[in-house]
């Protein structure tokens, strides 16, 4: 759906990119200064590309030699890293502005739920001047959306604001994502949102691809273990509803979401923290931790910290990273080929399957 | 203010009439200007800026009598423009009106072009992102954003237009009710010693007239600041 | 109907008073309009709507003739001036033109105003009487030339030029200055106003014209110091 | 240190906001428009308080009377929320900006580390229109470093970066606070870095301070499951070496610690997050889970949702908030009074004692 | 230009210097009455701003005749100045400088105010909260912020002192070599008939000087927009 090759030197800054997307969220990661804002600048049609090629739904927008489609005829909206409000229209105003250059027919998102999930309804009326950074950077996000754009780029939407709000917005971009079929470039530094949301990740380093893949490959390598993720399917079983609890029925055995997930049967992915899980020799009794699952240790890497993270292949054929102490590796033995359990503290896995 | 002539209140009547329509007509033209000077990039347009500019740097009457060769009835596009249009500017209060654009120019597009520079750029990407065209966007983002420059502009043009005198005398001469200015008037009255008083009435009101429409502006402008915030 | 006259700027108020009562007298209604003469000849030359052209010196009229803006043989002069030597009223001095020595002394390193003598026709007249006198290499270092004779005879006035040499009219009207010595009349060309019909004039013009040749019209010249011009 | 007491309308918005803070880093923690930044800016001087006093170091700042000391008699150093940097001049001059107005005597920060620590020696030469987002956030925070200022305030100074540049800036904002006693009043959304940098945490709610204690009071009742927090203290053991470990020795057990903590005997707290924490009713064996404290059930609260929080008093008698999912709770019948083993992922705790 | 008048030639350097002068003088007063304009709050700042327009308003001859007033030998100020300074402006080419920048104050100070208050407040508290006090931050934040309007505000102010004329000539006379500018040199020429080819050339080099630094500002202008990006 959106191809992206960028060779372009700003300054002192060579930015070599080459990339493409799919249908739903492209995640643009990577470290600060490597290049996100830019090629999302690129994308948008913001910085004139020189050298390169930028394809959208098969429509040619820059191909680096002289075809460049203006960036107001590209319909592609943008949430700025910075929120870029007009400052002399209100809120409302703001809001509505993409609006007025949307074709009657493509207005596809609704004003109302919009701006009730961003909670930016108390403040139409005002003007930009005064909002708080976290205000401005929902009517920044809202104003976008606004617009029913054919692709969405998002830099760092979420960065200000606080953790319970951006679990309510979260689910507004997946809507985006599913029900819009709204294609996505997100840049984020939050691994959580890039999991949760994005079915490719773009990992850039100093101007170039260092790698991409879906999330659960590319954290699996990821270089700080706080940032390492699995992917486990299965298929939702029926709600166990006092308990508030959903099974996740897999080949290795039952992973418990929290909250009524439903429709029975639907298949779903689980994402799990490498640091969420433990391992087990024996399947454990009397513990509060439900979620267990079978496999064999697949592999257990060398290292000189204090942890490590082991591969485990669990039963069906699914990989689990586990991130454990080098000392329990040693008490326990743990060694490619060994039976364990792994330990997965449902609790921490998150309220919606990805 | 029992000793002004009637005449006198209908040269300030008048100027009051040019001054207004003056500003009406400079600042459009003037905003188109320093649109132009301030985003475009075409060749001349050193030359273009310093034709703008000419009228600062020459004696006003030499400004009016480059008026009358060019607009005069028969004048190069004076004459073109009697005989298609029926349009004379010579002799004529909307003459005094083209003077007095003619030579606030210089100012408001300054002012103005001033304004259009200052304007974030990166507000009308943001615009442009949103789907709107360079003309929506000049409308609604550039445009409302200089106002401050717009107001300036027009202050200026309007004070200039009151003040303007050598470049109007020349141009369409100082015939009572017709071209009479304030400006003209206070020239006439300082011809002979007992028109100083009539002079410094006359010096007086202008300044009055012109410290309200500062006001004004100054109003409108606090106003405007008020209420984007 | 109207009769519409461009007018020297100096002749102005006086043609504005005759105006006033010829209107009342003969219900016909003079609009005088006062610019530079210069200004004025050329505004005519490029069609501006005039009846009458009273310049303040000839050259100007010369040039409209020339042009052919005049209806020919109509021009004459209608009026004459003098000029005189002027100092502030409270000053106490006294010159004598003839003594070659006396102006300069008077001025010392102060400043004679007149008006630009490119310009201002009394300051072509004033250059022109202090050569034939012999005293413009002596004073041309102090002249201080002004935009008109009105801001010369201010100068005088307030006092920062020592002198000015000005029209006798002028001289009369303002009453900060005195009269310290009068050129001689054969010390520069005679000072004329002349006046003349343009060539699309109204038919009520030469009627107006021969109202300022009359007495009513004369007073009024006359109480304003303008004299009868040199045959 | 630092006494602040606004009661003010800006707008519609009414703050009235009373609170202290001790030589330490005081967070100022809430939903997005809660009035954070405000706060920032009256304790600044950079709004005038007509009702109330902000008193620092003993020195009346303001006292909505007519007494306003002005911001640059402060020396309060201000990391705003967006950069602010001055476009005119270079990263460097930006940086050195406020030594000009710092008393020779008290340059106490040294610019070589500040500007290594943050990344930002390379950029030293270049204007601030061409850097991105994150880099801009980390100038202006060496800004403010860098004039040596007796009070830091500090807006989100982390929001745009990346996992791995926080957590190599955190420990400059420690020995801000450690080594050169800097009192600090740090506004976040990031849990993490608040429980970590914080002694005291002020939440405020429309404007309003709803909660003020230690991080681990705060978050032990926190609205947010995953912002639930205990605190446990402790003493260092002898590391050990060979697997990167070091033992904190409590009453209730042995929690172990990622890599080696000296000194020897150093009382410590150890933080641990409530969704960390996972109970066993007897002592589990051959599990990778290394930290196990025993203790009893203080309180299962009631709950309609998935989780609960249960409050375990740990032998020696601190406190462990737990969450789990109340089908845990019914099956092994966990109520007060019940002896249960604790068992904390050792490998989420942070690397670095509080 | 071999049929120019070694007088047009004086006339042209004494413009020059008058022009430059006059735009170094006006400036630093033009900045400072803006920044008062634009930041302070005092009674009567309405009345002030009025008076700094003034010459916009009446026609130049009249504020040529109020500064002879004032600041003439005998006048109100300038008997003082004279006596107790030995500062005389009385046909002197400083008074022609003293008529420029009163001339041209309304427009410079527009220009410069216009960008002062374009400054985003935001910086000069960051400023204030890094240490700085107001002088400080005036001069290493706002006024270099406000350069744009700094040198559109001396770019018109020179251009202008080029074509000042009616109030220079009232207050100082046409004294060649001391006080007769091009302005002066222009208008002069252009009122006898035989002078308009000397007027025509005199103005056509006023054009230039004017052209030329109006390219150089514009150049200045460039360079410093490329300077902080
Ligand atoms: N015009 C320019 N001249 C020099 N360097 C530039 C220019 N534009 C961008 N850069 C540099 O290119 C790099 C990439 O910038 P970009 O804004 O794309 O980073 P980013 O990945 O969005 O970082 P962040 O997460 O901090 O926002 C930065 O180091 C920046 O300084
Ligand atoms: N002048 C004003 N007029 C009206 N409302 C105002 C004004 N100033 C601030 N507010 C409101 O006060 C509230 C607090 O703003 P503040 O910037 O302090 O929030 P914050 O806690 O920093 O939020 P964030 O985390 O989003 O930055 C916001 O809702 C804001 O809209
Ligand atoms: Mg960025
Ligand atoms: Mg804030």
């Amino acid at each position: 759906m959106i191809d992206v090759e960028i060779h372009q030197r700003l300054g002192d800054f060579q930015l070599d990119v080459d990339f493409s997307g799919d249908g739903g969220v492209t995640a643009l990661f990577g470290p600060s200064g490597s290049g996100k804002s830019s090629v999302i600048k690129f994308i948008a049609g913001l910085t004139r590309l020189r050298s390169g090629r930028i394809v959208v739904d098969d429509a040619v927008m820059a191909d680096g030699q002289g075809r460049h489609v203006p960036p107001y005829r590209r319909r592609i909206g943008v949430v700025f890293q910075e929120a870029r409000l007009f400052p002399h229209m209100s809120v409302g105003r703001n809001l509505r502005y993409g609006r007025l250059f949307t074709p009657r027919g493509q207005r596809h998102i609704a004003e109302g739920p919009v701006i009730d999930t961003l909670g930016i309804g108390h403040l139409l009326d005002r003007h930009p001047a005064t909002l708080s950074g976290g205000e401005q950077q929902r009517v920044s996000l809202g104003r976008a959306l606004l617009a029913s754009p054919r692709l969405l780029l998002m830099d760092e939407p979420l960065a200000s604001l606080d953790a319970p709000r951006r679990l309510e917005i979260l689910p507004l971009i997946e809507a985006l994502r599913d029900e819009f079929a709204i294609p996505i470039v997100y840049v984020s530094h939050a691994v959580e949102e890039v999991v949760r949301l994005a079915s490719k990740v773009v990992v850039l380093e100093a101007g170039k691809v260092a790698r991409v893949g879906s999330p659960t490959d590319v954290f699996r390598v990821a270089a700080d273990r706080f940032e390492i993720m699995s992917v486990i399917e299965g298929r939702l079983g029926p709600p166990n509803a006092p308990f508030h609890l959903t099974p996740v029925e897999t080949p290795a055995g039952i992973v418990w979401l929290n909250g009524l997930v439903r429709p029975l049967g639907r298949e779903v992915r689980v994402l799990v923290h490498a640091t969420d899980v433990a391992l087990a020799t024996h399947r454990p009794d009397g513990v509060t931790i439900r979620t267990v699952l079978a496999g064999t240790v697949a592999e257990v890497p060398e290292g000189s910290g204090s942890s490590v993270t082991i591969d485990v292949e669990l039963d069906g054929g699914s990989h689990l990273a586990a991130s454990v102490t080098r000392a329990a590796v040693a008490e326990l033995d743990l060694k490619p080929g060994r039976q364990v359990f792994a330990l997965v503290k449902s609790v921490a896995l998150d309220e919606r399957p990805l | 203010m029992p000793d002004l002539s009637p005449d006198a209140w209908i040269a300030i009547a008048l100027s009051f009439k040019v001054a207004a329509v003056a500003t009406l007509c400079g600042v459009p033209v003037s905003t188109v200007l320093a649109l132009i000077l301030a985003r475009g990039r075409f060749p001349g347009k050193a030359l273009f800026d310093g034709l703008i500019h000419l009228p600062l740097v020459l004696p006003p009457v030499v400004t009016g009598y480059a008026l009358l060769l060019l607009l005069g009835r028969k004048g190069l596009i004076g004459a073109f423009l009697d005989q298609h249009f029926g349009i004379v500017f010579a002799f004529r209060w909307t003459g005094a009106v083209v003077a007095a654009v003619v030579m606030s120019l210089p100012i408001i597009v300054r002012a103005i072009r001033l304004s259009i520079e200052a304007v974030d750029t990166r507000l009308e990407q943001a615009s442009g992102a949103l789907g709107a065209g360079p003309f929506a966007t000049f409308f609604l983002v550039t445009l409302p954003l200089s106002l401050p420059g717009i107001l300036v502009g027009a202050t200026l043009g309007f004070a200039k237009a009151l003040g303007e005198f050598g470049a109007t005398i020349t141009f369409v001469s100082n015939i009572p009710g017709e071209t009479r200015t304030i400006a003209s008037a206070i020239y006439t009255a300082s011809q002979s010693p007992e028109g100083d008083g009539e002079a410094l009435l006359l010096s007086v009101i202008a300044a009055c007239i012109g410290l309200t429409a500062l006001v004004a502006s100054e109003i409108i402008a606090r106003w405007f600041r008020r209420a984007s915030s | 109907d109207q009769v519409r006259v461009f007018a020297a700027a100096s002749v102005a108020p006086s043609l504005q008073k005759i105006a006033d009562t010829y209107k009342a007298d003969k219900g016909v209604e003079v609009l005088v309009t006062p610019a530079a003469s210069g200004a004025l000849a050329r505004q005519i030359e490029a069609g501006a709507p005039a009846d009458v052209f009273i310049s303040a010196d000839l050259k100007w009229m010369t040039y409209a003739n020339e042009k052919g803006l005049m209806k020919t043989g109509s021009s004459f002069n209608l009026l004459g001036n003098s000029l005189v030597l002027v100092a502030a009223k409270d000053d106490k001095v006294a010159v004598d033109l003839a003594d070659k020595a006396a102006l300069p002394a008077v001025l010392g390193d102060e400043r004679l105003a007149i008006g630009e003598a490119k310009s201002v026709p009394a300051g072509a007249y004033a250059e022109e009487a202090l050569k034939s006198l012999g005293l413009f290499e002596a004073v041309a270092p102090r002249f201080a030339p002004a935009e008109n004779v009105r801001v010369a005879l201010q100068m005088v006035a307030r006092g920062e030029a020592k002198l000015g040499i000005v029209y006798g009219t002028d001289a009369a009207a303002e009453p900060g200055v005195a009269v310290v010595a009068t050129f001689p009349e054969a010390s520069h060309k005679a000072i004329v106003y002349p006046i003349g019909l343009t060539k699309d004039a109204g038919p009520g013009a030469a009627d107006f014209i021969a109202y300022l040749k009359g007495p009513e019209a004369d007073a009024v010249f006359t109480a304003a110091g303008f004299i009868k011009p040199a045959k």
